[in-house]
């Protein structure tokens, strides 16, 4: 039986999220042994439109190249994963789409604007074509894409863990944040995934593993409204990594 | 009424009780200043207690701060109970492996359980771990990992000599005083420690330590101690008979609580009783190893009530109910006694200072604190 | 060794049918031959299935409690695992844990007619009930099967219902809400259909399965029929992770489903099956 | 000489960081043109900067690239500690470096066995090397994620760390923590001294140029910090970059390019190597003098080595700092004031320059930042033109896509880094 083939496909990002496999080592050889990966640049290897079972989708639409390319790798992929914040809402370079007059930024920034190929938005893979999972997390660890993969490879779709990250926190014994420090902790409403990485060092989560299931926006912001913190500095802090929120994970 | 009279260990002498336990095989946790907060790891000498540390509680709030107190056992509690050590947030029950020809194998790990000794243990805490106990070994199928680390399991009280703003265990009647479920208790005085064996094996560990008699004063002081702390328990929970709560699912307040409940599981976590795991399969990519782990859950989580096309719960409101009225009410069905035992962590950790026992006695009486 | 109620133990597709688009049949035989020995179920009683590296679900047991070496399982496609086990293939493995759970009461329906009521898309836990009467026909009264879809073209296995219609004694009996223009059965609620449909309500007992809401509205419309609300059980669903009464998702109320169901007498649980978020 | 004209693109370059080309024309054996292309799209940092609290710029400025997370990390907060004069403890300092030598270590690794290696054994990527050389590539993973530990050690990920902030670290590990990386580490040494002698024995192209190299230095190793020097005697502080480096636009580049006084400038390993020879530790001279020292060295291949070299510099570093371990207060405290603050440390692939302004209030009204890549821009074209001349242009087509992509890969180009928003200040 032919092994399954794999690609790796990237869109405008910081390439954090491909390191989650050039990063795995030697789990990096073995994945290699049961799948073939045809498409991955960054590794060395090109076959942009080679046929899959399994993309793995980094980085957001950008371009006018890019709505293309989407949608050449969906109608060459059988499984398309977005990975990371880039890929499933736009990511933190979607900032500019909340901004009033994007389109002006190329113009103040670059001399000759005619040479930057740039659209207003930065989109979410989903926003063009249909996705059939989605990793969150900025970016996402090896060990999400090492079972999401797993679990493809065994017949099955991966398991969609929205749970929050406060329930993660408190399995790995860290302590509250909010509660020891009043550090405005996003943990109540992201999702978990992390391994709460920022409370066990002490620190308030700033939410990039994005949106969890059955968030209470409202009652986090009162709550650290009443902490001290300017409303528009909560909502800053909402909307740092996963900005744009028509493309955040409201379920 | 014990059969043989308390007898006291000097402050200076404490260090022989730790030093007893390790030579006799434990692995000691006790209570440690940890990223501000109180919570039980390993140590091995006395100068790691928390001396003259004290907590401020409230919901939502938890703070440590420093006396210059001699005590080392003078605080309420932190945000663990015994829970973890004997219900782990986290173990695997089995390890898949598929073998070329497609058969399976399935493996228990065997994780070599080495005995424990907690020192330090609060009566609110007894309380639960005798409810947890109830739960995973007294029914039809015996958690065997559980049952494994509980015998092996060496429990050192202290009974409580200050209650924080949380606390309301002596309307749960689970304490201040411990009065069973442990092998040691000591309760804390200025020069040391009043000491009584709860079990055979808390009076071999007594006779090996250097004790002296006790005095009718000391006596005097635990006893003024022990009513101190119920005197300073502000809080209250009223008496809640099965189906106070049950019948109760349209009282108003349970939307105005659902507005500020984040449903981040967080009082779920702490909670000493509550029991909830889910299990997941973490398959590697080589197609050969699995394995199927346990984890804490929660009530407040989205797969807790999901069933193929159905959520049981899909408001804040309805997941706020299920852990109130599971707790207070259902429990009394399923335990025979509610399954709160006046803690006040879900309180105190509550990122939204929900306050459990005002909300309760609330729908459940209609009383205003 | 393993403690087969905790960990699974290997077991061998011994067939695999598919019974519609989205329905399928496997029998099991557990490989190890000790494991073999040792297993005994109940009609209504279930196993957790173990797919390899994807994880574990609940299924009914449907076959024969006289041959408990070979165990069936009708098993609708709804998600994750049961996808995965669509994919399996005579002579792959899974794992099995159990049995669990109360099934249904097969001995005091003796001599009795059978009422069997299910609702939604089809519901395997009453096919253990309808095996196991019409392999021992001459211990059950009448059997009659009513089952109500949303829209008549939800009703999957028809193939299965028109087969027990052809039988003696039994009467099928289908309801659509909403039905297309060839549906020759009853259109409407399942609860009219119950009107119409002839049972002897003293001498009856009624197994009731499907949506909550379903088998809270047919178990009023028996009652007020006029049968006892002891001869009327339904079978409940909640999520279940560890069968044995530990992880505390099948809470419903003070009933945990997996070890006090998931078979109840309704007056047991009539309180709480329309009650929101229990 | 036959009379040809050809003409070689390279869609996408593989085994770079990001999306890059090149274009190159040879018309009757001369090139005619030649065009190292950046055309991942812009991603405007500098523009989100604005606006945001000095304390989100840590957590920000790390996802302008996903390799180099903590040096982009360490130039901010340089700057803005330099601003509000924070006074930083030694054991912040150290801190620092040490986390700084966790991303050498991975970054380096990272190029030399995914990016660089598969050039020298004909082969197409990581996973063809490691059929021809399974320990070689065993033991360069293993190093890596020695440089993922380190940085996980400070910073809970070693992709967009969030153990630093502002005036110091969130918190301090503990000396257990400490101690069992270390062990790892000191595995790993003997491991990359055992590289470094492998790397040196490795065929290299003869390809002298002459070109001016710029690196930060001190009297140690430098790389959180120090003086900026070139190979001309320059030498000037994060305040005076801007009256020597400028950038400009060309239209084939969503990156800058930039110029030091007018010309093209090297940065990255072999600068460094170039400049600060004589801080490497004895044993490592040693080492060099063993493998025939090519440092100072004018040929572009030599960065392998010379990445190779930075491993051992940094890993002995690491081991030496761990040793000593001890936590401490992980932050120092200091007040916000308005004003224009500079920073600069080396990153993997070289000097990577910041500045912002800052209100009163420690919102940044104004951001620059100058990767390493738009830096090298200039020189890696020049470095095409020579190394291909060369080589001979009348050599096949696909051997000189693959000399030039081999010439490109020398630079570790970053194209994430390049490519975030770059505000000009300059007209060409
Ligand atoms: C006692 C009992 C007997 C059952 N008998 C049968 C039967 O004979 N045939 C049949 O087809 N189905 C039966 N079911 C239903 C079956 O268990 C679910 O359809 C199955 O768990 C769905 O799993 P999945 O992985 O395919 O779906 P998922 O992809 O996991 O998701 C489908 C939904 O099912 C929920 N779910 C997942 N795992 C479980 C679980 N272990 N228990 C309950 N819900 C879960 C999920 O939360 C999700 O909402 C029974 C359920 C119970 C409780
Ligand atoms: S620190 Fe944050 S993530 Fe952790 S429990 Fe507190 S609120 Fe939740
Ligand atoms: S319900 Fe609250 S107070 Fe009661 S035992 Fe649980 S955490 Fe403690
Ligand atoms: S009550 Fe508090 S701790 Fe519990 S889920 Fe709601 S917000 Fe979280």
């Amino acid at each position: 039986m032919s092994k399954p083939t794999l690609a790796v496909h990237k869109f405008s990002s910081c390439d954090g999220c491909q390191l989650a496999l050039l990063n795995m080592g030697e789990a990096l050889a073995d994945l290699a042994q049961h799948v073939e990966i045809k498409h991955f640049v960054e590794a060395g290897l090109v076959n942009e439109d080679a046929k899959v079972d399994i993309a793995l989708v980094e980085g957001s639409v950008v371009t006018a190249k890019d709505q293309q390319r989407i949608r050449r790798v969906r109608s060459n992929s059988r499984y398309l994963i977005s990975m990371g914040a880039c890929a499933t809402s736009g990511g933190i370079q979607a900032l500019k789409n909340l901004a009033d007059n994007p389109a002006d930024w190329i113009g103040q920034i670059y001399p000759q604007p005619e040479f930057i190929d740039s659209l207003d938005r930065s989109s979410a893979i989903k926003q063009y074509v249909e996705v059939d999972f989605e990793l969150w997390g900025c970016p996402v660890s090896s060990l999400q894409v090492s079972e999401a993969v797993a679990t493809l490879l065994n017949g099955a779709e991966p398991l969609d863990n929205q749970e929050k990250l406060c329930i993660e926190c408190k399995r790995a014994g860290k302590i509250c944040t909010l509660v020891t420090g009043g550090e405005p902790c996003l943990g109540p409403v992201t999702r978990a995934g992390c391994g709460a990485l920022c409370p066990a060092f002490g620190r308030a989560c700033y939410g990039c593993y994005g949106g969890a299931e059955l968030s209470n926006q409202s009652g986090l912001r009162k709550r650290l409204e009443g902490l001290g913190l300017p409303p528009e500095s909560i909502q800053k802090r909402m909307h740092l990594i996963h900005p744009d929120p028509q493309q955040q994970n409201e379920r | 009424m014990e059969d043989k009279l308390p007898e006291f260990l000097f402050r200076n002498e404490l260090q022989r009780l730790l030093d007893c336990l390790i030579t006799k095989g434990f692995k000691v946790i006790g209570p440690k200043v940890e990223d501000g907060a109180l919570v039980y790891s390993p140590l091995e000498q006395v100068a790691e207690l928390p001396l003259g540390w004290s907590d401020q509680q409230a919901p939502g709030r938890y703070r440590l701060n420093q006396t210059d107190s001699v005590r080392y056992f003078h605080w309420a509690n932190g945000p663990q109970a015994l829970k973890p050590l004997l219900n782990p947030p986290r173990n695997i029950l089995w390890q898949a492996k598929r073998q070329a020809d497609g058969s399976l194998e399935f493996i228990v790990p065997d994780d070599s359980i080495s005995p424990v000794a907690v020192i330090g243990v609060k009566s609110c805490d007894l309380s639960a771990l005798a409810l947890q106990d109830q739960h995973f070994l007294e029914g039809e199928y015996p958690d065997p990992a559980y049952q494994a680390r509980r015998k092996s399991l060496f429990l050192v009280a202290v009974n409580c000599s200050t209650a924080a703003s949380t606390c309301f265990c002596a309307s749960t009647g689970d304490g201040p005083e411990a009065s069973t479920g442990f092998d040691m208790v000591m309760t804390e005085l200025e020069d040391g420690f009043i000491l009584q064996a709860g079990s055979e094996k808390g009076r071999e560990v007594m006779a090996m330590l250097p004790l002296t008699a006790v005095s009718e004063s000391m006596l005097q002081q635990k006893q003024k101690q022990k009513e101190t702390v119920f005197a300073a328990q502000s809080r209250q929970l009223r008496t809640i008979e099965k189906t106070d709560l049950a019948e109760k699912r349209a009282h108003p307040c349970w939307d105005d609580i659902a507005e500020r409940c984040l449903a981040c599981g967080n009082c779920t976590m702490v909670c000493p009783t509550c029991f909830c795991h889910h299990q997941t399969e973490e398959a590697q990519v080589n197609g050969v190893d699995s394995q199927h782990v346990r984890e804490w859950d929660s009530c407040f989580g989205g797969s807790h009530g999901q069933l193929a096309g159905f959520q049981v719960r899909d408001s804040v409101k309805s997941r706020y109910q299920q852990w109130m009225i599971h707790k207070l009410d259902f429990w009394q069905e399923q335990y025979g006694r509610s399954g709160c035992t006046g803690c006040g962590r879900c309180m105190t950790w509550c990122p939204a200072e929900i306050d459990f026992v005002a909300e309760a006695n609330l729908i459940a009486r209609g009383e205003q604190e | 060794m393993n403690d087969p109620f905790l960990t699974p133990m290997p077991a061998v597709v011994e067939s695999y049918v598919s019974e519609s688009p989205s329905i399928f049949t496997l029998k099991l035989r557990l490989t190890n031959a000790a494991d073999r020995a040792a297993y005994q179920f109940m009609p209504g009683q279930f196993n957790m299935l173990y797919m390899f590296g994807v994880g574990e679900v609940p299924i009914s047991i449907v076959s024969d409690p006289d041959d408990p070496t070979l165990i069936e399982h009708t098993i609708r496609i709804v998600g994750r695992v049961t996808q995965a086990m669509a994919k399996l293939k005579e002579g792959d493995q899974v794992g099995l844990r159990g049995p669990f759970g109360r099934g249904w009461p097969m001995a005091l329906g003796r001599e009795k007619d059978l009422l069997i009521i299910t609702g939604g898309l089809g519901c395997a836990p009453v096919v253990a009930a309808i095996n196991y009467a019409l392999q021992r026909r001459e211990h059950y009264g009448k059997v009659s099967i009513v089952q109500g879809v949303k829209h008549s073209d939800d009703l999957i296995w028809e193939e299965q219902y028109k087969e027990w219609q052809q039988l003696h004694n039994v009467e099928v009996n289908l309801a659509a809400d909403e039905s297309g223009p060839a549906w020759p059965f009853h259109q409407g609620r399942i609860t009219e259909l119950l009107d119409k449909v002839s049972v002897d309500i003293a001498n009856s007992v009624a197994l009731i399965c499907g949506p909550e809401g379903m088998m809270d509205a047919a178990a009023r419309r028996l009652l007020s029929l006029g049968m006892p609300g002891y001869s009327i059980y339904v079978s409940l669903e909640r999520n279940m992770q560890c069968a044995v009464g530990h992880c505390g998702h099948c809470q419903m109320g003070a009933d945990f489903i997996c070890k006090d169901g998931p078979v109840f007498v309704y007056p047991d649980v009539a309180d709480r099956l329309m009650l929101e978020g229990v | 000489m036959t009379e040809r004209r050809i003409k070689i693109d390279v869609p996408s370059l593989a085994r770079v960081e990001g999306e890059g080309a090149l274009h190159l024309k040879i018309t009757e054996g001369a090139l005619d043109a030649l065009q190292f292309k950046i055309y991942e799209p812009p991603r405007f940092f500098e523009k989100f900067l604005e606006g945001r609290h000095y304390t989100e710029v840590p957590d920000i400025v790390a996802r302008i690239c996903g390799i180099c997370p903590v040096a982009y990390q360490v130039s901010a907060v340089n700057a803005l500690e330099s601003l509000f004069q924070a006074p930083l403890t030694p054991w912040i300092k150290q801190m620092r470096r040490l986390l700084y030598c966790g991303e050498w270590i991975q970054s380096h690794s990272l190029h030399i066995h995914l990016l660089a290696l598969p050039d020298y054994f004909s082969e197409e990527s990581v996973l063809g090397l490691a059929a021809k050389e399974p320990e070689v590539v065993k033991r360069g993973f293993a190093i890596q994620e020695a440089g993922n530990r380190l940085i996980r050690f400070l910073g809970g990920r070693s992709v967009h760390p969030v153990g630093l902030k502002v005036g110091g670290f969130h918190r301090a590990p503990s000396a257990e923590e400490a101690k069992e990386l270390l062990e790892f580490l000191q595995e790993r040494l003997p491991e990359a001294v055992a590289l470094a002698e492998w790397v040196a024995g490795i065929k290299l192209p003869e390809d002298e140029q002459e070109f001016v190299s710029v690196a930060l230095s001190t009297e140690q190793f430098a790389i959180e910090a120090g003086l900026l020097r070139n190979s001309q005697g320059l030498q000037i502080t994060e305040d005076q970059y801007e009256a020597h480096f400028t950038e400009s636009q060309s239209p084939h580049s969503t990156a800058l390019w930039s110029l030091m006084d007018g010309q093209d400038y090297l940065v990255g390993p072999l600068a460094r190597l170039n400049l600060n020879h004589d801080c490497l530790p004895a044993f490592l001279k040693t080492l060099l003098n063993r493998l025939g020292d090519p440092f100072p060295s004018r040929n572009m291949f030599h960065s392998m080595l010379a990445r190779a070299i930075e491993i051992c510099v940094v890993l002995h570093e690491a081991i030496s700092i761990l040793q000593s371990y001890q936590p401490d207060t992980p932050s120092a405290e200091f007040s916000v004031r308005a004003g224009a603050g500079f920073g600069w440390s080396e990153a993997p692939r070289g000097l990577l320059w910041h500045r912002y302004t800052v209100d009163e209030q420690g919102i940044i009204t104004a951001a620059k930042i100058v990767p390493p890549t738009s830096q090298n821009q200039a020189r890696i074209e020049r470095d095409l033109e020579k190394s291909l001349t060369a080589f001979g242009l009348d050599k096949a087509d696909e051997l000189l896509r693959l000399h030039s992509e081999k010439v490109v890969r020398n630079y570790d180009p970053c194209i994430s880094c390049a490519t975030h928003f770059l505000k000009l200040t300059t007209e060409r």
